[in-house]
């Protein structure tokens, strides 16, 4: 197996995905996110509530590739207990390292920095990017109404 | 700029090397290859071809993004928000069908009314006659004058609550006739009436700005715009392809599938069904880098003073009519000959290297309005010369002597 | 025995010296292209490039010559009684979806039945789905045995009166299966039932006899067939051509046109409205070409024998669990690996120049039944090697162990 | 103008064109036939009765090329007064002529030889063909009929 790809998983990725942060179902949650690849069958259900604009609560239950997998236990271990408009510039941080178009990213979150080795593998984007899209869609639209 | 004189343009197409004497005059019909067309075809094919979109590997992973980044020049090319409105189809035909069946007739009711006008081509008037059909509705015909050119005050009176849908050509393949599809739009658009805008013939020689028009609708085909075949674009408002459903099912336009049900992916996948013409679209991508690279108004101003200098020699032909003399044309020169028929015209030329069409064009109604069975057509576009337009009438004369 | 070694036909595609170290096993999805087939394309684009039909001069006239030509190619090739009933489509999706709404909705009343079975790809499933839902009657499944061969004698029974279409896989993209098309289309015309065979996996592969089984339709696309992308055949038996209204209208299709009305064309022109994938068209040419000079059933024991020596070294890893293992079955390998996600997989051997493809290659409803996401998929074909399929049993190891 | 398109034209054609054979509408036939090429709007009417299973007052009427008209007038020329089947066997030994993939005509009408050049022209084969297609569809259906 090449370096790329060791890179890719071994750094974080493999960590996560045997070890992942806030899974389990989870009842009482206000919110419950479906995040789907209807192309892939990986799915994805996020938890989470949300006090005085902070995400709380957060975890998520559900089937994916490792990428996947280990995408949304980051995002997990990174958005509990942050406030909405913190989050949003997190889930942009995050985009920013795995979009082949973007910018090489600056220093940003050390779990994220392993995601950029997903930049070689475009069909993989979507894994990495699929628990992301979803609540930073969320995220958006709270930003408008509210 | 690079590359505006028609010999170097000229050299960028292989198949006047392989045919030198010929004065290739089809270009409404279709367009021929530049070579960087005809390699990145190869090119895909020998080293990068796979299917897309569902595709882990390299191979499959470059040709997706390779896909989706035709979007964006298309997009750019035509003056269109994003990617998103960009549909890929097998051409301005079947675009337009998509329109009338999905966008179209859902909304279409008994008594309701489809516009379009004098001098469209059997794709832009039988998809709206079909549609008008199978609801009740009626099909109105923006009239046009002698030369060609749409009655404007008709047009405007035409406008009334009923109608549902302005489809309009762009540039006509028979007449030439540019029509001012900006204005028509607005005047449209203030009775909420939609707009489709075939460009088939307009999008390799006009400068088109979708957005800034407003129109809702525009389609066309990439073997006209020096493409491949098989290929075309339907650019659609967002919000329209939002609300349209898809009208062939298949693989890669679903998100759910069981047998009971089905739910569709999001525009413009949804109307992407199966495995779509991979290549064409990557040699589509290779032919608006092509004309984006020109300095399309200088090439727009040469061309149809081409076809100013083209009708100019053949005007001095006696028993030599025009079809179509609007007063903003494009290079596109129709016209007939007392006791020499279209055909018989047509094959003389082609004994004589000069390709021309005859016939009707695909617009019979145009044939009715001017009571003829059909004209001979030359049109011209960026690799034609002005020594093939003095060949052209030369042998127009030549012809003359001959059948009669 | 021309070019049966697969090291001869091997170096007949480009991409291999391209990619040397590539196998690629993704011929389900796509199959390469011939030397013959791209520089084919590239001939017509540089030499012979018009459009056709309307065309009098020399390079239209052998244009059309052409492309009427290779319907009798692909009549040859699949048993057609002749070039009349071969339509030109996008692909085997557009074919399914023509005779969905052409063939049977207007002949589909409430409570009629359309019989598919449990193994369709999306594409022979969605169209029949859509018109069931349109006309009120009712999607029958054909279920099948967890190996992924049909209940032949559930079948027997599901033919009542009431069924008004059965449509078929040849041979499942997912599974390998080879269904018995000729026994079912026996069965079914007992009752008078029409029978649509989609062989879009099959064409390359079996040998085809759509006249001898009595089929009334039968589907392919020319990408997996070795052939350019964008282009697909439908067969139709001519008197059901005949009777069937086209769904896309446009130039060529068309008889007579008035703004009152329209009279369509005989088949097969009248379902191939607007300029078609004219290059296509030749390239299909090509591949059928390529295919007819090879010993058909020679190769097809070939590549059957790999795909049984592929699964052979695979059923050695503990873990891996076919998805499909019919006695009659082609050279397509799926499988699951426990706790090894097929996108990691894929990942993983791509990054070994093993192309595979993981999902659930246009099938969900298979993967409902075996209650999975998805399979990892190989997929082989004339060009393959059995050093290939032991790359592949020996990657899949690998990944086993960095993975878990 | 080239050698091949010359004689094409010359020999035969541009004769019958412009001076056709029973050219003119004709009232109280038995049978009018409509032969119409859409692809160029060329049409001819042929008109013609049949007596004791002989084709009488054959005439036609209509607009087409010189191809197209000169090949109807050929065709008045040589069914007038012609059995059914001779009829139908002159439609044959027409087609032969003028068919790229039939074998080279051998000795026929003279009148017919010209169209031989058409087979360099496959554009304007149908032109040829026009109305010997339409009344060879007729014959046949006699045929079938009687
Ligand atoms: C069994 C089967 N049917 C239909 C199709 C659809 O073919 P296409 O995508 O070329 O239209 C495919 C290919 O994906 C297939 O494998
Ligand atoms: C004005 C116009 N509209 C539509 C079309 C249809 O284009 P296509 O045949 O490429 O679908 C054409 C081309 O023939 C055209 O000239």
């Amino acid at each position: 197996m090449n370096e790329k790809l060791k890179q890719l998983y071994q750094s974080v990725i493999l960590q996560h995905n045997n070890h992942p942060v806030g899974y389990g179902k989870r009842e009482g949650s206000a919110y419950t996110l479906d995040a789907y690849n209807p192309l892939c069958g990986d799915r994805f259900q996020l938890f989470f509530s949300l006090e005085d604009g902070r995400i709380t609560g957060l975890g998520f239950h559900g089937y994916g590739c490792a990428i996947s997998k280990a995408a949304t236990s980051v995002l997990v271990k990174h958005l509990e207990g942050q406030p909405v408009q913190r989050a949003l510039e997190m889930c942009r941080a995050f985009e920013a390292v795995v979009q082949p178009d973007a910018p090489a990213p600056s220093a940003t979150e050390e779990d994220f920095e392993a995601f950029a080795a997903a930049r070689e593998f475009p069909g993989r984007l979507k894994c990495a990017t699929l628990s992301w899209e979803e609540i930073s869609r969320f995220l958006e639209a709270q930003g408008v109404g509210g | 700029m690079p590359g505006l004189a028609p010999s170097e343009i000229r050299q960028q197409f292989p198949i006047f090397s392989h045919h030198p004497e010929l004065a290739y005059l089809d270009n409404a019909a279709t367009t021929q290859k530049p070579r960087a067309v005809i390699d990145g075809l190869a090119a895909f094919y020998e080293k990068q071809n796979a299917n897309i979109h569902r595709g882990i590997y390299s191979l499959s992973a470059q040709a997706t993004l390779q896909y989706e980044q035709v979007r964006r020049k298309v997009a750019a090319l035509i003056g269109a928000p994003g990617p998103g409105s960009i549909v890929y189809t097998s051409g301005a035909t079947a675009g337009i069908n998509l329109v009338a069946s999905s966008f179209l007739l859902p909304r279409l009711r008994p008594g309701d009314e489809v516009l379009i006008s004098a001098m469209e081509h059997h794709a832009n008037l039988i998809p709206w006659q079909m549609a008008c059909r199978q609801a009740g509705a009626r099909l109105g015909v923006i009239p046009m004058s002698p030369v060609g050119e749409l009655d404007m005050a008709a047009f405007r009176q035409m406008l009334s609550g009923r109608v549902k849908m302005l489809a309009i050509t762009h540039l006509s393949n028979t007449l030439g006739t540019i029509n001012p599809v900006e204005e028509m739009t607005a005047l449209a658009h203030r009775k909420g009436i939609p707009v489709l805008v075939d460009g088939a013939q307009s999008a390799a020689h006009l400068e088109i700005d979708v957005a800034g028009w407003g129109v809702d609708f525009f389609a066309f085909s990439g073997h006209k715009l020096f493409g491949p075949t098989g290929i075309g674009i339907l650019y659609g408002r967002a919000e329209h392809l939002e609300a349209m459903q898809p009208v062939i099912f298949g693989g890669d336009m679903v998100r759910n599938v069981t047998f009971e049900e089905t739910s569709f992916a999001a525009p413009p996948q949804r109307f992407e069904a199966g495995t779509t013409h991979i290549a064409g679209v990557i040699g589509l991508g290779c032919a608006v880098d092509f004309v984006s690279r020109l300095d399309r108004p200088a090439v727009r101003a040469r061309v149809e003073a081409l076809g100013q200098y083209a009708r100019a020699l053949l005007a001095e032909i006696p028993g030599l009519r025009f079809i179509g003399e609007a007063r903003q044309a494009g290079a596109i020169v129709s016209f007939v000959l007392d006791r020499v028929h279209p055909h018989d015209l047509a094959t003389f030329l082609s004994a004589e290297h000069i390709a021309v069409r005859a016939g009707h064009h695909c617009t019979q109604p145009i044939m009715q309005y001017y009571g003829i069975p059909g004209t001979t057509r030359a049109s011209f576009t960026l690799y034609n010369t002005r020594e093939e337009a003095e060949r052209l009438a030369a042998q127009v004369r030549e012809a003359q002597k001959f059948f009669t």
